[in-house]
């Protein structure tokens, strides 16, 4: 963007410009991402990025896999939020089924969304300034974010590869005392970015490295589809959970951060906000959790179970009564009439109906479910024609778009902006190549 | 919102170095997080996505029926391998059930969809071996006793014991 | 004795030298020939000196401090983090550093088709080689006298009277093997890497040198024997160049002298989130160990440098001042000091059976190493916090920092060291102390107004410039 | 109402007649324009689909883009999708005015060839490419049309549904 920030080039000395690949293979490539730049002296002089390397065909795969089939793939499709590409593809197929989901069932993908952001932006965090050359806060970072990914270990099994969500619901509900240590994690997190705002935010050397570097404006970010934090970080309070609410968000409180300056430090900045947005939301749905603690529900359960049952038995002895041709007793009448109490359909983990996963077979349409994943836009274009396998999922990535702006942000920018500019970014790999 | 404030750059650069060492010194005396794993084992929860397991019977016979529901769940090729026949009374008989667990990713699809609950996962997650062909586990290496079956059925919420 | 022995020794070469070539030469019936007063032989025991003083060094000093340093900073590092770092190869990972050491030099030694063999080998040598010369230069102990004759000269391998001059002429050379290295690796990486260090190199002299001439400037020496007793002072720890008097030269000092051994924040030449590893990227096995060791070596020389200008070098924060009725010339030479310290020597007296007061000294002088050892490792300690803390600067910036804001810095600093040695020269005693405080008022004045004006001033100027660089950024694009 | 859909798409399979489509909003403005536009109707997200012939589609595209009323100034995903019988190139529109989406279906000529909409939407580069790449629908116009996912020296499109999975004449596959 910027012409090279007071370097003033001259052609004195006879100089050839030096092509280097930076990549695949590099410490802060974050992923096999070749660059190829040519660079003159310490200038970028062009920039040609390469992907592909890490391209597994995930879109094939879901082409000759079942829908359920199909599910565990989706997490290694970008690994490090999960649960984003979960809820598009559920989403995807519960809009084309018709399928109603309970509350509760939204309410905890709500918040495990919002961890799962949180971990990610930490992930970011981290790498972000060990491309600056910090090392602490890599590690105070991945401390934190093993906290949240504890949490996801207790909810579904494993950190990083979920496999929660299913359609029309969860796996499982979560498991007893979950929410004590989500509380416990959250209440603990502020105080450590914190920590991180005081070594980073206005440590000289991260502003004179991050401040003015990078700049974009809205019109450039539409010029190559960059969205996310990239596009906030523009002034453009541009959130799908804002603007278009999807899940529970518009039942949240909760703002957008943006900044105006569109470089480096103000999607620092905006990322870092996003965190404590989300901590916010995180407490709040786990205040407004329909049916609370699952243990409770299991009592409740039971109680309406028991009273249940007593309304059954005392049908069957009025029955019984009324074949021996007896006075049937007027308390077991009485009882009979009675309506067996039902659990809060809001408090279900799956729909009314269990979808069975085996033979789930949508009915014949299209969809394009749109979220606001970390990184930006993650959509999932499904095609159906009502056989068990999807005529064409295609998966829409934000960093695929966020990648393509790289060449003209680095153009005339010096060789080490570019650790810096495609750390703020957020790029991950798996997700441009799937 | 401009970060570029007013203030002496000079002085609050050196401030703000000052605070970023203080805050790094202030974690020298924390209690470390690492955890030395061959000495100190992860602390896994009940739902972990481990080894795969068949569960049996309190007296250790066969749960499986051989519906094949899990290797049609499974979302790589032939990864479980079932064959079985019925005897006499019309009973399933497992002749042959291997998981490649080489080749499994610990989705945990086929957990999900056994009818009779009979394939579990484990919290075992120390797979490692020296040759491919020992990643093939067989029936004989997937039961779970039926002492260990029960425990497995308490520990995950599963009560009812099945005879 | 000594006064003979340097009229025939125009090399200066150590007395206990001579004495053992005078003795290896009367006593070893095929070693006669030997004839002490030849130049050519001398010339020759010069050479031989200078060989015995590099093992010496190198496996007596330099390495053991290094060993200890790599394990040193990947513990610092592991407890700032939260982490427990090496501790599986012995009590508590000790013998991690030997390890990896020996892991290094059996590995293969890879060179690629496309590198200029000569100087891809040459280069971590003369990386290498340099820095552990100059561990010969620093003064570890001060002479002991005993009778008003010099008993010990103090543990320094070269005391020369221009030892601050030789100090930085041989520290610019390590750069070559840097550069070398760069060069002859035939990557582009590491191309990039060595350019970037001979930069960093020419920049960041200037005002390591400008910083130590302001020293040399108020101590009036440079001799660093003489640096370090021109720090003797009666305030104790305050008469330390680093402390009181000049504060600003040290910063400046620190600053370079952290980018000249190339660490965190001005580890360019080597930054591993671009450059990958940067010159050294290539070398592997024993090449990149010299590489390896020869930096954590400088860094400890840079230390050690540090406390000699700044930090009274082997002396105790006690040294010159007068406590208690007592003048003190180091800890133990004051009452419970030197009760415990000369009960200690004549028990030791007695157990090896010498003469009364002749172990006494030896303890003095274990003190000072002492001191000396435990400020060094102060200074790797903050330089390793340090690197846990900053982010890397861009090449850009480093020079700019360099050129536009401590070499400036650097020369207001002598201007107001040379008006601080004018008001207030360096005197033993604080009577006089007084005296010239009031005596030699309108240089204190002068050195005010440089202060705040100057000082003041200049940062004001910088931040103003820095603030309007920044704010550019946005209008330029 | 996916059931209605169904039942819907039987009965009109009975009648052997076109199921009567509504047009939505953006398909009526710009059948007002007199671009030549056919309703696809809504998807299950309830965004509107429209198809446009290939001529036609530059034309409409810029009038989304520009118009006041649609506004579609984010592109966020271009796919290929193979009907069998034929290709579509399928793009999705948001607009960050009025928070709308909008799809647009463009079906491949005898040729495989679609316009590109490097023109109006300059984001669409990688994901043209893209669905060059793994669909074999050529873009006329796309200054950079190669391949970004697969191998340069790859042979064929791999999500087409005609595509020979190990192709023998792939070196790899010969192994």
């Amino acid at each position: 963007m910027s012409d090279i920030q007071g370097i003033t080039i001259e052609r004195d000395i006879q100089s050839e410009d030096m092509v280097v690949n930076i990549g695949p293979q590099h410490p802060s490539t974050h992923g096999v991402l070749r660059l190829v730049t040519t660079l003159n002296g310490e200038v970028v002089k062009n920039m040609e990025p390469v992907v592909g390397y890490l391209h597994r065909s995930k879109e094939k795969m879901g082409e000759n896999r079942t829908f359920f089939q199909y599910q565990p793939m989706i997490d290694r499709v970008e690994y490090l939020s999960a649960f984003y590409d979960h809820y598009v593809y559920c989403t995807a197929l519960e809009t084309l089924a018709g399928l109603d989901i309970p509350k509760r069932v939204q309410y905890i993908r709500m918040i495990t969304m919002e961890l799962n952001r949180i971990s990610s932006h930490l992930l970011w965090f981290g790498t972000f300034l060990l491309d600056l050359g910090a090392t602490s806060p890599f590690f105070y970072a991945f401390r934190d974010r093993e906290k949240i990914l504890k949490l996801f270990e207790d909810i579904s099994g494993a950190r990083m590869m979920y496999n929660y969500y299913r359609i029309g619901g969860l796996n499982a509900d979560i498991p007893d005392g979950w929410i004590e240590d989500v509380r416990r994690v959250i209440n603990e997190l502020p105080k450590r970015f914190a920590e991180y705002e005081a070594i980073v935010n206005k440590n000289p050397i991260v502003m004179d490295r991050c401040i003015g570097i990078g700049i974009i404006n809205t019109e450039d970010c539409l010029k190559y589809g960059v969205t996310g934090p990239a596009l906030r970080a523009c002034g453009v309070a541009q959130d799908l959970r804002k603007t278009n609410p999807y899940c529970s968000y518009d039942e949240v409180d909760f703002d957008v951060p943006t900044s105006t300056d569109g470089d480096v430090y103000a999607r620092y900045q905006v990322r870092i906000q996003e965190m404590y947005e989300s901590l916010r939301i995180v407490h709040q749905a786990l205040d407004n959790l329909p049916g609370g603690e699952p243990a409770d529900i299991r009592k409740l359960q039971a109680e309406y179970d028991a009273v249940a049952t007593e309304i059954k038995e005392a049908k069957k002895r009025v029955i019984v009564a009324q074949k021996q041709e007896t006075e049937p007793e007027p308390a077991d009448v009485k009882k009979m009439e009675e309506e067996p109490p039902e659990l809060d359909k809001d408090w279900r983990i799956q729909g009314k109906k269990k979808v069975n996963m085996v033979s789930f077979k949508p009915p014949v349409g299209e969809c394009m479910s749109l979220v606001e994943s970390p990184r930006g836009f993650l959509g999932c274009y499904l095609i159906s024609d009502g056989s068990p396998k999807a005529l064409r999922i295609k998966w829409r990535g934000a960093s695929y778009s966020n990648l393509s702006i790289l060449p003209s942000m680095m153009i005339g920018n010096l060789y080490p902006d570019l650790m810096a500019v495609f750390g703020s970014l957020d790029v991950i790999l798996p997700e441009v190549d799937r | 919102m401009s970060p570029v404030g007013n203030e002496n750059r000079v002085l609050s650069g050196l401030v703000e170095i000052g605070r970023g060492l203080a805050t790094v010194m202030s974690h020298f005396g924390r209690e470390p997080v690492t955890l030395e794993y061959p000495e100190v084992m992860p602390d896994l929860s009940t739902r972990f996505h481990g080894r795969l397991c068949l569960l049996t019977k309190s007296d250790s016979t066969d749960l499986c029926i051989g519906c094949k529901a899990c290797a049609r769940v499974c979302p790589c090729d032939d990864l479980i391998q079932i064959e079985m026949h019925r005897d006499e009374n019309k009973k399933p008989v497992i002749d042959r059930f291997t998981i490649d667990i080489g080749r499994c990713i610990f989705c945990g699809n086929c957990t999900e969809v056994c009818p009779v609950d009979c394939i579990k996962m484990l919290s075992d997650f120390e797979l490692a071996d020296y040759s491919r062909e020992a990643l093939v586990l067989d029936k004989f290496d997937l039961n779970l006793p039926g002492e260990a079956s029960d425990q497995w059925r308490v520990e995950h919420g599963l009560e009812k014991t099945v005879k | 004795m000594t006064v003979g022995l340097n009229v025939m020794n125009p090399y200066q070469l150590p007395d206990w030298f001579i004495q053992l070539h005078v003795w290896v030469s009367e006593n070893i019936p095929g070693l006669s020939f030997i004839d002490i007063m030849d130049p050519w032989q001398q010339a020759l025991m010069l050479f031989v000196w200078g060989v015995v003083l590099f093992v010496l060094i190198s496996f007596g000093v330099a390495k053991p401090s290094v060993v200890f340093m790599v394990l040193m900073e990947r513990k610092v590092l592991a407890w700032v983090t939260q982490r427990k770092g090496p501790n599986r190869v012995g009590p508590w990972g000790l013998l991690q550093t030997i390890a990896d050491g020996v892991k290094l030099l059996f590995k293969e030694d890879v060179m690629t088709p496309g590198q200029d063999k000569l100087l891809f080998t040459l280069g971590p040598v003369i990386f290498f080689l340099p820095v552990f010369v100059l561990f010969a230069l620093v003064p570890f102990t001060g002479a002991i006298a005993q009778d008003g004759e010099i008993v010990f000269g103090g543990l320094l391998g070269i005391g020369l009277p221009v030892g601050a001059l030789l100090l930085f002429a041989l520290s610019s050379i390590s750069v070559i093997g840097m550069v070398l290295a760069g060069w002859a690796s035939n990557n582009k990486y590491s191309l990039i890497g060595g350019m970037r260090s001979a930069a960093q190199a020419i920049s960041y002299e200037i005002p390591l040198v400008l910083a130590v001439l302001a020293v040399v400037l108020y101590a009036g020496s440079m001799n660093l024997m003489d640096i370090v007793e021109a720090q003797r002072g009666p305030l104790g720890m305050f008469s330390w160049f680093g402390i009181f008097l000049m504060p600003l030269s040290f910063l400046i000092f620190l600053i370079s002298s952290i980018a000249e051994v190339n660490r965190i924040p001005f580890d360019l030449p080597e930054a591993e989130s671009e450059l990958v590893s940067g010159y050294n990227t290539e070398y592997s096995g024993m090449k990149f160990a010299m590489f390896f060791l020869a930096e954590y070596a400088a860094l400890f020389v840079m230390c050690a440098l540090t406390v000699v200008f700044f930090f009274g070098g082997f002396m105790s924060p006690l040294a010159g001042a007068t406590l208690g009725g007592i003048h003190w010339t180091s800890t133990l030479v004051g009452t419970p000091g030197l009760i415990a310290g000369l009960s200690l020597a004549s028990a030791l007296e007695n157990m090896l059976g010498v003469a009364s007061g002749s172990v006494a000294p030896w303890i003095i002088q274990l003190e000072m190493v002492s001191w000396m050892v435990l400020k060094i490792y102060f200074f790797i300690f903050f330089a390793m916090w340090i690197r846990g803390t900053l982010p890397r600067l861009k090449p850009d910036q480093l020079m700019g920092f360099s050129w536009k804001f401590l070499i400036p810095l650097s020369l207001l600093n002598i201007f107001m060291v040379s008006f601080w040695r004018m008001w207030l020269p360096p005197v033993k005693d604080l009577e006089s102390m007084v005296a010239n405080f009031t005596q030699n008022m309108p240089f204190g004045i002068v050195w005010a107004l440089v202060l705040v004006v100057g000082i003041g001033g200049f940062c004001w100027f910088m931040s103003e410039l820095q603030t309007r660089k920044l704010k550019a950024r946005f209008t330029q694009s | 109402m996916s059931e209605e859909k169904q039942s819907e798409s039987k009965e009109a399979a009975k009648d052997d007649l076109p199921p009567v489509i509504e047009p939505g909003v953006y398909g009526e403005l710009l059948e007002k324009k007199k671009f030549k536009v056919q309703h696809l109707g809504m998807d299950a997200m309830g965004v509107e689909m429209i198809e446009v012939a290939a001529e036609s589609l530059l034309r409409v595209a810029e009038y989304l883009r520009d118009n006041k009323k649609c506004q579609f100034d984010l592109l966020v995903s271009v796919s290929g999708v193979d009907m069998v019988d034929y290709r579509l190139s399928v793009v999705h529109l948001y607009s960050l005015s009025s928070n709308e989406s909008l799809c647009i279906k463009v079906r491949a000529d005898e040729k495989e060839a679609v316009p590109s909409l490097m023109p109006i939407w300059p984001a669409v580069d990688w994901h043209e490419r893209e669905t060059y790449d793994l669909m074999g629908i050529i873009y006329e116009g796309h200054p950079d049309l190669r391949r970004i996912l697969m191998p340069t020296d790859w042979i064929g499109h791999p999500l087409r549904k005609d595509y020979v999975e190990n192709d023998p004449r792939l070196v790899w596959n010969r192994r």
